[in-house]
């Protein structure tokens, strides 16, 4: 299957909206370990990127998914606002000149998304971070997507390895970033990154 | 929560608009963007220029530092949120006067992405930047995990030796050389009483019984390392320069630079109870304070609490704290 | 209660103590009575000697304005409560070098009968104090009964212009003059939003809901005229500068000194969004803001809430107030 | 009557336990309408005078009482504090010489006390201070005396008449001292004072 300029737009404006709608469960999950603003910081981000896919007309995905990134930076630039704008800007990237996108084009700009995360903010996967969510997910998207599943199926692959990328390290000690500094008081804990994601993924997959 | 505030979101523009109208001869607003605040007389010539950044709501970390003998320019976020990759790129911009500039800050995730990038933007035009993290906090992490620990109130520390060089017309090899053995012989360990509420959250960042405290605690109002009940000023004090001195292992005899800081909330009356121990107990252990600093120098807004720094000094160290300073919340002569 | 101490009864000397063991330049103690405190370099030859005092626990106020360019002595009492008529007395002996004493202190009961004891008895010994009854609240008693309003933040613009005459070589006449002059020319108000705690009583002050706070307390935890629901920071400045304008009545094109005032818990982010809205309604009323001072400069420990005081100044004001001074809390140059 | 100065002693010592004892209970009243430290001044100055009273041998009476007043002062310098010192030293100097007292001194004595009070803190009567107690009882106190009732009759008097004067400005608002600063909140609310001075003078009176 194939989504023109008008879905994308839409699967953003989705995304940014669930953002938004989700705020506070979000906060109140890094309350728990962290510094209780990663539901803040996506509020202001979603805002921020409902508005810029309402007014920004879309003629080269890839660019507008990289200056979405950049929208997103300027809105919110907490460590997730940080690691979700490059995620927009890699997979912007991974589709520069694009004005359709394609299941196979959607797999390599998962999977970018997710190295640029990597990048940006070298964790390791079991750190228990939003990299333990976005890799499982990326990798089951691309091998339904080759095995010829629908672009819809593929999603649910995607979602479900999400939520047991996420499940499998909440009993784990957050390794890196600020939960990692409440020491054990982070094992049994929900890591917001991961549950941040799936939101993200959850809307896109609508 | 219960703050003296208009709209929470306009939290940070009204504070900083404040602080420009109070103090107009030191701090400027460095374009149109009211996040990037620069030293009045910016840049300065023929220095290497000095540069911080990170969220509001700990006054007068960062903002407080800027200008003589200590900050160039800083980033400001929202309440305890880093500011953009942007914001800290204009900022370098402004300051620069071709010495070089040195980002000085703490070690916490949203600020070093931030940070990283707008350093590869700088490097496109050419600005030289380089980056002394500040991690100085021994409870966030063991010494082998040391990479691992956070910035705390240690901080204040290199921004007034790195300040002091760049003063004095140090390189920017100079610079980065002093801050970072200042940070190497830096240990901070703080405890929490009380949370603190961020005005877009609308409520505590934790909550915490009637007797009970937070050992090893942030400065953004996290929790600590571990909860205990309520110790005794002398006790509590004990605990935290055990700590540091156990991870800065100084030599019997040496100088000691010490900063007992409140959190905001804790009053004067109660870090000095602080230091009068903290003093003993170097005494004790043959160490001599150098330069006391007792007050309020890195907060989480309300929160009840503080933290101890100790800094090991050599002569040179020794000379750089020395140096005067005069920015809106530092002023030494 | 919250707090960072020892025991309640060792509250006050063991921080008279730290401070002392951190400003061993500045401070000594007078004699065998830790609750009597000097410049380290009292008596000051042929210098009207300036003393205050009054309770613990509104630091800076009122040892922590002790030092050069401003006070010579300080006689320090139990928590919220008054020094003795002796500790006074012996203060005065300590800090006078033959050219006459100020007593310049808060309008409470305790203190003015102990300091007009101690006064008493230092005629006896002829040395010559006069008296100058800090009564700047104007939430505190109607202007008609000016005589009854307490002593609050405005002390320190007191202390100020005194020290600065003083160290000029004024006589005592010129000292009185002119601290009586900055001081009808004066006016403070404040909000609490939450109470402090006696280390020795063991509980708040008063008790406070969410959502309230109390319009003109004091600076001793003692609840205000009036118990109102939270307003914003714009309402709250607006209210309280309005309330001092007309206590004071200056004309339009009159320089104004500010001093917003934190009590202990408010963080300075507050207390420069309050300053913003002063500088805007000083100017919306033609009035020169000439030297804004914020941050905490009089406090009751823990108290969330602030004050804003305004000095309507003449060139001499002006000048006493631009003078150096150098305590272990103030600091200008 | 006559009174000797080992009964004076005692006596002093009974009204420095009870300020004591009910140290607690006067800081309420103080917290409701000043800044709750009546309590703590007069714990300090009960312990104080009790050690006072135990220790320092009884030779005049009259110096003994200024002493102890002078000690007072030291130990508690609130306003009620300094008052109290105040008085006693009063009371002291109109017994000054004297090695035991009888009721017509105690009068004097009593009278002493309060107008030194009302010299020290300059209030008025119907200020709603303890002068509204100890008045109308040094009043009571010398009128029984002078209709030659008994010592125990005369303090019975005065102590009814200190309740009545406690009671008749409960209803007012406070004119002097912190009280003053909490206007219409201090109508309806007992004078710590007032109820202080009647703690001391059941204790004097036994
Ligand atoms: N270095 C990192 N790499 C990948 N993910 C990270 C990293 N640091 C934090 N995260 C993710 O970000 C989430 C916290 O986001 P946020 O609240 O914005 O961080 P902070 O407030 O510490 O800047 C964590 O739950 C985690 O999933
Ligand atoms: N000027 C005064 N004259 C007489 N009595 C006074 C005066 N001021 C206060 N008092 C009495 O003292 C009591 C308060 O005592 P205290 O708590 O020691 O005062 P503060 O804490 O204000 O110094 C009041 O209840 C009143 O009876
Ligand atoms: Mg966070
Ligand atoms: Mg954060
Ligand atoms: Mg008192
Ligand atoms: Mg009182």
């Amino acid at each position: 299957m194939s989504y023109n300029s008008d879905q994308v737009a839409r699967a953003l404006q989705r995304a940014a909206q669930q953002l938004t709608a989700e705020a506070g469960r979000l906060n109140d999950l890094d309350q728990a370990m962290g510094d209780g603003d990663i539901g803040i910081t996506l509020e202001k981000i979603g805002i921020a990127l409902a508005d810029y896919a309402q007014t920004e007309p879309v003629d080269d995905i890839g660019k507008w998914l990289g200056k979405a990134g950049m929208a997103a930076n300027k809105a919110g630039s907490s460590s997730y606002g940080t690691l979700l704008a490059t995620a927009l800007m890699r997979a912007g990237k991974a589709a520069t000149g694009k004005s359709a996108l394609t299941d196979d084009d959607l797999a390599v700009m998962f999977t970018a998304a997710a190295q640029g995360m990597q990048e940006r903010g070298k964790a390791n996967l079991g750190d228990k971070t939003v990299l333990d969510a976005i890799f499982p997910a990326a990798d089951a998207f691309a091998a339904a997507v080759g095995a010829g599943e629908s672009g819809a199926q593929a999603a649910a692959a995607a979602l479900a390895a999400a939520e047991t990328g996420r499940d499998a390290v909440t009993p784990l000690r957050s390794k890196i970033g600020r939960a990692s500094w409440v020491g054990e008081r982070s094992e049994g804990k929900i890591d917001p990154g991961c549950e941040a994601f799936i939101v993200i993924l959850r809307a896109l997959a609508q | 929560m219960k703050k003296i505030l208009n709209q929470a979101a306009d939290f940070v523009n009204e504070m900083l608009d404040g602080l420009l109208l109070a103090h107009p001869d030191m701090l400027a607003y460095a374009g149109d963007d009211p996040h990037c605040i620069v030293r009045a007389d910016a840049p300065v010539t023929d220095k290497v220029a000095l540069a911080t950044g990170g969220g509001s709501g700990h006054l007068p970390v960062f903002l407080g530092y800027v200008g003589k003998g200590m900050l160039d320019g800083c980033a400001v976020g929202d309440v305890f949120a880093s500011p953009s990759s942007d914001q800290m790129y204009e900022l370098t911009k402004r300051i620069s006067s071709g010495k070089g500039v040195v980002y000085i800050y703490g070690n916490y995730g949203g600020d070093v992405m931030n940070f990283d990038m707008a350093a590869e933007m700088a490097a496109m035009d050419d600005i030289e930047v380089r980056t002394v993290l500040v991690k100085d906090d021994v409870a966030s992490a063991p010494r082998a995990e040391a990479a691992r620990r956070r910035g705390v109130a240690g901080m204040v520390f290199a921004f007034k030796v790195a300040g002091a060089m760049a003063d004095k017309g140090g390189s920017l090899d100079d610079v980065v050389r002093v801050t970072e053995k200042m940070l190497a012989a830096t240990g901070t360990m703080g405890v929490a009483l009380s949370p603190c509420t961020v005005p877009r959250a609308g409520k505590p960042t934790f909550s915490i019984g009637e007797g009970e405290m937070e050992i090893g605690m942030g400065i953004h109002g996290e929790p600590g390392m571990k909860r205990e009940s309520l110790q005794s000023a002398d006790e509590i004090t004990e605990r935290m320069v055990s700590a540091i001195l156990d991870d800065l292992q100084p030599d019997a005899g040496a100088r000691v630079a010490v900063m007992v800081n409140g959190l905001g909330a804790t009053p004067p009356e109660e870090l000095y109870i602080i230091y009068r121990k903290v003093h003993a107990l170097l005494d004790a252990r043959d160490l001599r304070v150098h330069r006391p600093y007792v007050g309020e120098y890195a907060t989480s807004m309300e929160m009840a609490g503080a933290s101890i720094t100790l800094a090991v000094l050599d002569d040179e160290l020794a000379a750089l704290l020395d140096h005067p300073a005069h920015t809106p919340f530092f002023m030494q002569v």
